[in-house]
């Protein structure tokens, strides 16, 4: 069953449960595709995706004699691999197998129009099929994997994660900005649930890595250029003061740490205009110095500017740390009354809900104001900070005058977060936190391999969470670096030498320098290009006039026999 | 170095698949042991998860597949471990391979045995909803896809008669003589991810859950709603009526945050379930209205409080801080009747819905004990499995065990996956520092 | 040595016996100085309680005075005082102290009778010799031990584990009439330390302590103790007790060592066996007292105690009953007036048990089986009770299962009950199945539960005969009603206190406009059984 | 074909890194969009080229759109900088034509703005729906 | 004018420093290209009609790329000769341009603005237009007039390719308007979008206006109305002027950082 021969095309259409079935007539699509030219098979599944389709899959290749496969369900970018494998099992060439989106980019986005969605799915189907009839056999390659990882940031998630990485033998680089290891934790001024130090934690950390020679921490140096692709990355280091010479690297996978900052609540709760109104970290910070001035009373108000009022998440840990220094502060002053005005406590899971507990027990004041009645602060008399709020329970106001009130803000993404994603190449989500590959299944990976997340960088979360996920990307860059080398899709661009004329349009445009000019041709050059460095885009067959380059699996001749499917509807 | 290392994943979840396959991409032998027949755990019984309503078993039947069909992973199935010696670096395992009475190289998973098997028990998958049979696969979409004899339902082993299974089954894969097997394995470290329980609310019967039938739990209700499951995705009420349920009421915490019932922890993921199932009730019938009934929305995770207000902006979702007092059902309607107070009038008021789903505590698997017995670790107060470090939250009490998912402690989808990878990084570092036989990585890092 | 003086007070209606006391005056009749006159409009206005409570504050004498039958300037006020006195006689004999109480008729115009009744009773009672009450070393008032501050109380009750979750409010029967009363309302004035606002009459003192909400309380809140203690901190008085406060008198009498009771046994009547010493003691609690101070509304628990006996005669036990059995003190310890008295009670009824030698004691009133259980111990120490303690219905199943207990063979008629179960008995103790065994063992009879039994069961509306109000009235008329709805005919009881108030709700005479009353006879479940056994002579239902 | 019977046919193109997993994200957050559009995945808007923009348009396609990734954003670096300027052209072109320019879009969506794919998507659908069918089709 | 260009070359040849010059040569009445060597008869060298003789400069850098070559060449075919090396397909160090100006009029038929090639060498250097030509009149765009205009100016194409052919600057060995994948064969005249557009968009950066594809074209349809409305836009567009200076990258290959677009809102010109 060679690919030249003529077009055997089997065509598996996905009920996906309800997801399509539900919203658009599979059935009938699945009929429709039978009757397309080339088209010797088709049938629907409820879940094509599973064990019993995948079977179905190989089932019909081998009776039917398939030399094609085209799977309409939900989206490649997830499952195109699943079912490329399932080919390959059944002695297809994996690239002779064609993906049609008619879940995310049909059923669901057109759940109230079952006919024009029925025949959008057709039509899918029909360009699928015009792409399934031009696909030629291709092979994957392999290319070598430097066996050196790099971590950006060098707080508690970049040093757990470099020595995890360190441990398992390979050599990492830990770059941090600043001039001292730690990140955000060396502003704590207590840890919970251990009370200890943050420096307890830290220092036992940073004497790990200084021993393990293996490990070369670059504080002061931030990262400035990066060029290349997973295993071999070129990445250029600056300090960031003065003008000491660069350092240009090459590392196989990349972590991204960078941490995160506490939001500063400008214009709320009178922050910045009333005395006595700080933030959680600079009530730790002034824990940690010791000038915290006598407290009679204090007032703690969660969700500053977090869900809704600045931005719209949870921060996940303010609620936490409001609590853990209301507990800090009734232990210093155990006759002060400490309120925290709350619209969720977000204890979530066994030592949260237990430390909340203790700090009821405590004598640490909880009372809820709705969201639309949030409290108000103001001057108070000789000193004080007046706060009035609302205690839904008794049913009115209450206003209290005292000597402290604590915003507990959201952690926020760094200002110049964008620079550094537009290096790497990566989203930012519209909270601005790093927009991982995807938010389920592969929370601590990129969509582009080779460079992973972990920490505050991904999202706000404890300390305990940001070293789960340290460790996790961790080990997703030792899945890159024990195995050395790195699988590359091939669909990389190819030069028809009897047409090229060596003018070189694809060279220009090529943003990996893939392309090189050689002897040959009708005019004794001809543009050559190296699979190792082509990443596949696809921009030199857009540069050439005469269509000489060809990218392998999107070629002119499959896009234009897609649009003829398209536009030629009926007909 | 890294040819002879091998680890153990007890447990065919979410967070056992990202340690297998963190592992087995960077050339590590896996020995995966999974208890029930099929691999998949607790996501394969969703229908959605939050917050991005994907289809559950659509993102999981991938990992389900990769990881069965990796080279580097052995998967036994409808198996445990039954001894554990050895340290880190070098533990020897004792699996009890339990006999299915089905040889899995022959089986074709076409299901004709079960058609004609007369024997039916209630299926645990469907969460009793539904029946299966003595011979079955739990769930369609079962990896792998292979029958399985419940030798205390099957007749045969009763009676010694029946074997009608055996005349149906064209391939011959039927042998009820099979008998369990034990295997030894030597592996360097090993991950336990074997997940949670649900709780059964019986003991509060001011809930009426076991006495009033369109009281479930909220697993119960993602069976009800799931394409595949006991009613195919209507949306139905167990009473007999099977009407369609157009009012439904969530209470959350129920059997959690709990001193009574000596369950003072909260499960983590149950707000934001609950939004999801609301969703999914409209989403299948728009004349649908949900009330859900908490103490604190908790919804922190990344992308978790937008879902929330998406629920009530979009959905329609009532959420009313307070929790209902009792459930009284109507005798003819079945209709149930909650009580509950208004906070802002302070009233008692009554709200009559179809449907009342409990979101009830997560808890450890019943034979964590026994699992940890075993394993030789400790466990917490409430049997989830103790992180001596609170920091470390990967490792156990026992060096060379590392744990993931929601038998160490509550937590979502992400974050069980993130700690798969996380103890699939510990199993390597104790491995490269503890290589068997070989010397010790310690000296040169020390 | 100096003679007795004895104090009297004289309660003399304003139109006669005042008037008549006036007209002595104005005749300048002496009579000794002893009387102390207390001007009331008419005799009808005589409780029990005032007579009862002014004993045991210390006075050596009651007089009521009021017009002549046919004279009251009311009409019928004198009957009521004859029939008020009359039933205050009945209590008083009970404490031998029936002398101290005398009712008299004098009118306007008798000036000398008045004299010469002042005289005669003062020199009656004068030989009487002084009432034991006054060297009463124990009172009711505030035992100091429970501190004021309401800080303390909250860290000592766990309240402050309370995270405002609401299932409390949507539970309780009280909160559903009175939106202004609310278990988690009472917590958030304690945690906000608001120590007034928890003393309004909408806070503390609505609370019927069934337990519900504590039953239910995710968070562990003992509300219950809570409760108990709050009304301990926050006063002494019995102005909110139903009934003139008679029971708590009682009780405060009953707690002076030197009061006997020798009309304590008069119930038992011959062909009961009893003794003095034995292995099982049977509590008999305030029943005796029931029906006199509850002569108003028509309400008659006593039967239980007889057909308690003649069951446990019939199972061929011989019950210990005790002359000088004293009320375990339940409605102080709930009404905030435990004070010395309650400890007192409990040593008093403690060293009388032990001395009878018994080792197991009965309740037939599951609020005295709780008080001994939970409240004794606290006072006494925590070994104080060496003896088994159960209720009366555990003895029944008990008896049923060792077969000591033959009842009739089953006849096909099978009348529909139900059962209400206590909350001292159910939520608080825990005791469940012994009265359904009891009642599943009775032939002629099928038992049907109640949407709200057992341990979820509703409570019967009032308790520790505080607050009876309009939300008690309500809630028995719709537990009732459950009863009814329910399909049965009987509503059987396993507590005096339900027994009476339900039937204090039936007996009440409902004006046209009332709906009419839900159709259940209330039964207590020893009589039930002993009528069962064929062992009731007459007896009341 | 009469006015009311006419559905336009709208190509557009998506590059699989950003646009692509910005329409899928649009479809799993459920956000509904009018149906006239198919969509092309190429692995960066770079691969397109006006001449496709001219073979769908002369067989009856009414609208080309093609949508890439923020500037800066791109996946391979600069593809998004050659579509765009290609694109100049080709708009030229139209005016040059006669065709209305709205015909052909250019326009950037992020993989996380799956609100913002279905906003370009309805605006360019209702507005090729505006300019009814394509006048270089050949009459379909 | 060819006598001098005559006595010009022969200066050129002498003098030694290219090896021959390219220019045209008449016989028996046929024009075409001839590559004059030392002590060749020039009598035959003519100066037009023009021929693409750029592209034939092509054919040295294939097969004897180190041998320098003289060219007879007007400014458009300069600009021409730029472009190709833009496009590898020339090498200007080895040619030598022997600049041949246009006459006033050949200018104003051409409306050509700088009529003659950096350095004249023949006939005397022409201003040229005083500013750019006017283009015809298009109809107007909204009602579909101008649609129509050049749908009926491009059905009268008979696909003969001559513009193609004539073109300077077209150095591609297979050409889109040949290729049946882009237009369907069989067809005459061809679909107009898929053949005269493509290459209209493909002359955006490279054409010179040197209009010898309107000379070419038998049906005459007015190609430079469109090229020329195209390069007003790319010159406005990218400060890109075709064949101007050799440095400067063509547009469509640079990326917005190095060559941003200019006017962006601005919409083309009529």
């Amino acid at each position: 069953m060679r690919h030249d021969e003529e077009p055997r095309i089997g065509v598996f259409v996905c009920h996906c449960g309800s997801n399509i079935g539900g919203w658009l007539d599979v059935p009938a699509v699945a009929e429709y595709a039978g009757t397309l030219p080339y088209v010797v098979h088709s049938e629907d599944n409820l879940y094509t995706c599973a064990e019993d389709g995948l079977a179905a899959i190989r089932k019909a290749i081998k009776e039917q004699d398939l030399n094609r496969v085209i799977v309409a369900s939900c989206t490649p970018r997830t499952h195109e691999p699943l079912f490329q494998a399932t080919c390959e099992e059944a002695g297809l060439n994996r690239y002779l197998f064609e993906f049609v989106n008619i879940r995310d980019q049909c059923s669901w986005i057109h759940m109230s129009e079952w006919d024009a969605a029925t025949e959008k799915a057709k039509e899918l189907v029909r360009m699928g099929v015009a792409k399934a009839t031009r696909l030629v056999p291709l092979d994957r390659s392999t290319a070598p994997v430097e066996l050196v990882a790099m971590v950006l940031g060098g707080g508690i998630t970049g040093m757990t994660a470099a020595r995890a990485i360190a441990n398992s033998g390979f050599e990492v680089y830990l770059v941090e900005r600043r001039s001292v290891l730690g990140g955000l934790l060396n502003r704590l001024h207590k840890i919970w649930p251990t009370e200890e130090s943050p420096r307890q934690l830290l220092d036992g950390l940073e004497a790990d890595l200084e021993a393990n020679e293996r490990v070369h921490i670059l504080t002061g140096t931030e990262m400035v250029d990066l060029k290349g692709f997973v295993g071999n990355f070129d990445v250029t280091l600056m300090p960031v003061e003065g003008n000491g010479d660069g350092l240009d690297l090459k590392v196989g996978t990349i972590i991204v740490a960078t941490g995160a900052d506490e939001m500063k609540p400008d214009g709320l709760y009178g922050y910045g205009e009333v005395e006595g109104v700080v933030t959680e970290l600079e009530l730790e910070t002034m824990l940690r110095e010791g000038n915290l001035p006598e407290i009679g009373n204090a007032v703690f108000i969660q969700c500053t500017g977090a869900r809704g009022q600045r931005v719209t998440y949870c921060s996940r840990v303010c609620c936490m740390t409001g609590i853990k220094n209301a507990m800090e502060l009734r232990e210093l002053y155990p006759e002060a009354s400490i309120n925290v005005l709350y619209r969720d406590i977000m204890a979530y899971g066994i030592s949260y809900e237990e430390l909340y507990q203790r700090a009821r027990v405590k004598g640490v004041g909880f009372i809820r104001h709705p969201k639309e009645e949030p409290p108000r602060v103001e001057t108070g008399p000789d000193g004080k900070v007046r706060v009035t709020y609302r205690d839904v329970i008794l049913g009115r106001d209450i206003v209290q005058d005292v000597d402290l009130v604590v915003l507990s803000t959201p952690l926020v993404q760094h200002e110049d977060a964008k620079e550094l994603a537009q290096m790497l190449r990566v989203p930012l989500g519209q909270d601005r936190f790093f927009f991982e590959a995807h938010v389920k299944l592969r929370p601590i990976d990129f969509a582009s391999d080779g460079i992973f997340l972990a920490g505050t960088a991904h999202g706000p979360k404890d300390i305990e969470e940001s070293i789960v996920q340290a460790l996790g990307a961790a080990s997703r860059s030792l899945t890159f670096l024990k195995a050395g080398q790195v699988l590359s899709e091939p669909i990389v661009a190819v030069v028809d030498e009897d047409s090229c004329i060596g003018c070189g349009n694809c060279i220009e445009v090529c943003p990996y320098g893939a392309i090189e000019l050689k002897e040959g041709g009708k005019r004794g050059q001809v543009a050559e290009v190296n699979p190792g460095l082509c990443k596949g885009c696809g921009t030199c067959p857009g540069a050439c006039p005469s269509s000489s380059i060809q990218q392998l699996g999107f070629t002119d001749e499959q896009i234009l026999a897609m649009i003829t499917a398209l536009a030629n509807g009926g007909d | 170095m890294t040819k002879d290392e091998s680890v153990l994943i007890i447990g065919g979840g979410i967070a056992g698949f990202q340690a297998a396959l963190d592992l087995a991409a960077a050339g590590v032998q896996v020995h995966m042991v999974e208890k029930s027949p099929s691999i998949g755990g607790r996501m394969a019984q969703l229908d959605k998860t939050f917050p991005t309503n994907d289809c559950s078993i659509c993102i999981l039947a991938p990992k389900m597949i990769e990881t069965y069909g990796h080279k580097n992973i052995n998967v036994r199935t409808y198996a445990e471990v039954q001894k554990v010696s050895g340290s880190i670096g070098d533990f020897q395992v004792e699996i009890l391979q339990k006999a299915r009475f089905v040889y899995e190289d022959k089986c074709t998973g076409c299901g004709a045995c079960m058609e004609k098997c007369p024997k039916k028990v209630s299926s645990e998958y469907e969460m009793g909803l539904a029946d299966r049979r003595a011979i079955y696969f739990p769930f369609a979409q079962a990896v792998p896809r292979v029958a399985t004899i419940d030798k205390d339902a099957c007749i045969h082993f009763k009676t010694g008669k029946c074997l009608l299974c055996v005349k149906e089954c064209q391939a011959g894969a039927i042998d009820h003589k099979m008998e369990d097997e034990v295997i030894t394995v030597n592996v360097g470290a090993i991950i336990v991810a074997t997940g949670f329980d649900v709780y059964l609310p019986y003991e509060m019967e001011e809930y009426g859950y076991g006495r009033y039938e369109n009281v479930v739990t909220a697993m119960e209700f993602e069976r009800i709603i799931n394409a595949a499951g006991p009613t195919h995705g209507h949306m139905q009420r167990l009473s007999e009526d099977k009407g369609r349920p157009k009012r439904l009421a969530f209470i959350q915490c129920v059997g959690a945050r709990d001193v009574r019932h000596d369950r003072p922890y909260c499960s983590a993921v149950c707000c934001m379930h609950s939004t999801k199932e609301a969703m999914l009730a409209r989403e299948h019938h728009s004349d649908t209205d949900s009330w859900i009934f908490y103490t604190d929305m908790r919804a922190f995770g990344k992308g978790f409080w937008e879902y929330i207000e998406r629920g009530e902006r979009d959905y329609g979702i009532n959420y009313i801080r307070g929790k209902p007092g009792e459930i009284i059902e109507d005798p003819e309607t079945k209709d149930l009747i909650l009580y509950y107070t208004d906070r802002e009038t302070r009233e008692v008021r009554a709200l009559e819905v179809e449907m009342v789903i409990l979101a009830t505590a997560l808890i450890p698997r019943a034979d964590a004990p026994e699992v940890a017995q075993i394993l030789g670790i400790e466990m917490d107060e409430y049997n989830f499995f103790k992180a001596p470090n609170v920091m470390m939250s990967t490792d156990t009490t026992r060096e060379g065990v590392y744990m993931a998912g929601y038998c160490q402690k509550p937590m979502d989808i992400p974050d069980a996956v993130a700690q798969g990878s996380a103890t699939a990084a510990r199993a390597m570092e104790a491995m490269a520092q503890n290589p068997k036989g070989g010397t010790s990585q310690k000296e040169v890092t020390a | 040595m100096t003679t007795f003086e004895p104090e009297i007070v004289a309660l003399c209606c304003n139109w006669c016996s005042y008037a008549g006391a006036d007209l002595a005056g104005v005749s300048r009749i002496q009579y000794p100085p002893n009387v102390r006159i207390l001007r009331v409009m008419c005799s009808g206005r005589v409780e029990v309680g005032h007579i009862i409570r002014a004993l045991e504050m210390g006075a050596d004498g009651v007089l009521v005075t009021g017009c002549h039958p046919g004279d009251c300037h009311y009409i019928s006020g004198n009957e009521q005082a004859e029939k008020a006195i009359a039933a205050t006689k009945e209590i008083l004999t009970v404490l031998g102290m029936e002398d101290r109480l005398s009712l008299e008729w004098i009118s306007a115009a008798e000036g000398q009778r008045f004299g010469q009744v002042m005289t005669d009773f003062v020199e009656r009672i004068r030989a009487l010799g002084p009432n034991p009450m006054k060297e009463a070393k124990v009172s009711r008032g505030n035992p100091g031990d429970v501190p004021g501050r309401l800080e303390d109380l909250v860290d000592r009750t766990g309240v402050m584990y309370c995270l405002e979750c609401g299932k409390c409010e949507a539970t309780c029967p009280i909160t559903r009439m009175e939106i202004a009363y609310s278990p988690m309302l009472i917590v958030e004035e304690a945690l906000r330390d608001l120590p007034e606002e928890l003393e309004a009459d909408k806070g503390l003192w609505n609370c019927i302590t069934c337990g519900l909400c504590s039953h239910r309380c995710p968070s562990g809140v003992d509300f219950l103790e809570f409760v108990r203690q709050a009304r301990e901190v926050e006063t002494s008085s019995c102005d909110r007790c139903a009934h003139g406060g008679v029971f708590h008198a009682l009780a405060g009498i009953m707690a002076n060592e030197a009061v006997s009771q020798p009309g304590r046994l008069d119930w038992v009547e011959d062909g009961m066996e009893v003794a003095e010493k034995g292995e099982l003691l049977y509590f008999t609690g305030c029943l005796p007292y029931f029906e006199p101070v509850l002569w108003d509304v028509d309400v008659h628990p006593a039967g239980a105690l007889g057909s308690t006996v003649r069951v446990m005669n019939h199972a061929g036990i011989v019950p210990v009953v005790m002359a000088d059995e004293r009320c375990c003190g339940h409605d102080l310890v709930w009404s905030g007036q435990s004070g010395t008295a309650f400890a007192e009670l409990a040593r008093l009824n403690v060293e009388a048990i032990k001395a009878t030698g018994a080792r197991r004691v009965v309740f037939t009133c599951p609020e005295g089986l709780r008080t001994f259980a939970k409240d004794y111990p606290r006072v006494l120490g925590e070994d104080a009770i060496d003896f088994e303690l159960l209720h009366i219905t555990q003895l029944f199943a008990e008896l049923i299962e060792e077969g000591r207990l033959e009842l009739p063979e089953g006849t096909d008629e099978a009348v529909p009950l139900t059962i209400q179960d206590p909350c001292r008995l159910g939520r608080h103790m825990g005791i469940v199945d012994a009265p359904r065994k009891v009642l599943d063992s009775l032939p002629g009879y099928e038992l049907r539960e109640m949407e709200h039994h057992g341990l979820n069961a509703h409570c019967c509306g009032t308790s520790s005969w505080l607050n009876c109000g309009t939300f008690s009235k309500r809630i028995q008329v719709e537990r009732m009603t459950q009863a009814e709805d329910a399909g049965a005919d009987l509503l059987v009881t396993a507590c005096p206190k339900c027994f009476s108030h339900f039937n204090c709700t039936l007996n009440e005479p409902g004006s046209d406009d009332t709906p009419p009353k839900p159709a259940v006879e209330i039964v207590d479940i020893s009589v039930l059984l002993s009528k069962t056994l064929g062992l009731e002579g007459g007896g009341d239902r | 074909m009469t006015e009311d019977e006419w559905e336009p046919k709208i190509l557009v193109f998506c590059c699989n890194w950003c646009s692509y997993a910005g329409a899928d994200l649009a479809g799993v957050a459920r956000l509904q969009m009018p149906t006239h559009f198919r969509v092309l995945r190429v692995m960066c808007s770079g691969r397109f080229k006006p001449e496709y923009a001219f073979k769908a348009m002369e067989q009856g396609i009414d609208g080309v759109f093609v949508l890439g990734c923020h500037i800066g954003d791109c996946h391979y670096l600069e593809g998004n900088h050659r579509a765009k300027k290609r694109f100049e052209v080709l708009e030229d072109m139209m005016v040059h034509l006669g065709v209305e320019p709205g015909r052909i879009k250019i326009d950037w969506v992020s993989a996380s703005e799956g609100v913002r794919f279905q906003a370009v998507i309805t605006e360019f659908v209702a507005h090729i729906k505006e300019l009814g069918p394509s006048p270089l089709g050949g009459g379909r | 004018m060819s006598e001098e260009a005559r006595g010009v070359v022969a200066e050129v040849l002498a003098k030694g420093e290219v090896d021959g010059v390219l220019g045209l040569r008449e016989d028996e009445g046929a024009v075409g290209p001839h590559y004059f060597r030392k002590g060749d008869d020039l009598d035959s060298l003519v100066l037009s009609p023009k021929y693409a003789l750029p592209l034939v400069l092509r054919w040295f850098r294939l097969h004897s790329p180190d041998t320098r070559v003289g060219a007879v060449l007007r400014g458009c075919e300069e600009r021409a000769l730029v472009e190709l090396s833009k496009r590898r397909q020339v090498d200007l160090e080895m040619i030598e341009v022997i600049g041949l100006a246009c006459t006033a009029e050949e200018a104003k038929e051409c409306g050509c603005v700088n009529g003659s090639p950096t350095n004249v060498m023949i006939g005397t250097p022409t201003e040229g237009l005083p500013e750019r030509r006017e283009f015809l009149a298009l109809p107007d765009a909204d009602d579909g007039a101008r649609l129509d205009y050049w749908k009926a100016q491009y059905s009268k194409c008979i696909k003969c390719y001559g513009c193609k052919n004539v073109c300077p600057v077209c150095a591609c060995e297979v050409c889109m308007m040949a290729d049946h994948g882009w237009v369907r064969g069989g067809s005459l005249p061809p679909k107009f979008a898929t053949f005269h557009l493509i290459k209209a968009y493909h002359m955006a950066d490279r054409c010179i206006e040197c209009r010898e594809c309107e000379a070419a074209c038998p049906v005459s349809i007015p190609l430079t109305e469109m090229y020329g409305r195209l390069l007003r836009d790319v010159e406005r567009r990218f400060d890109y002027v075709t064949g101007a200076d050799p440095e400067q990258r063509p547009p469509l290959l640079t990326t917005l950082m190095d060559e941003p677009i200019l006017e962006e809102e601005e919409e083309g010109g009529g």
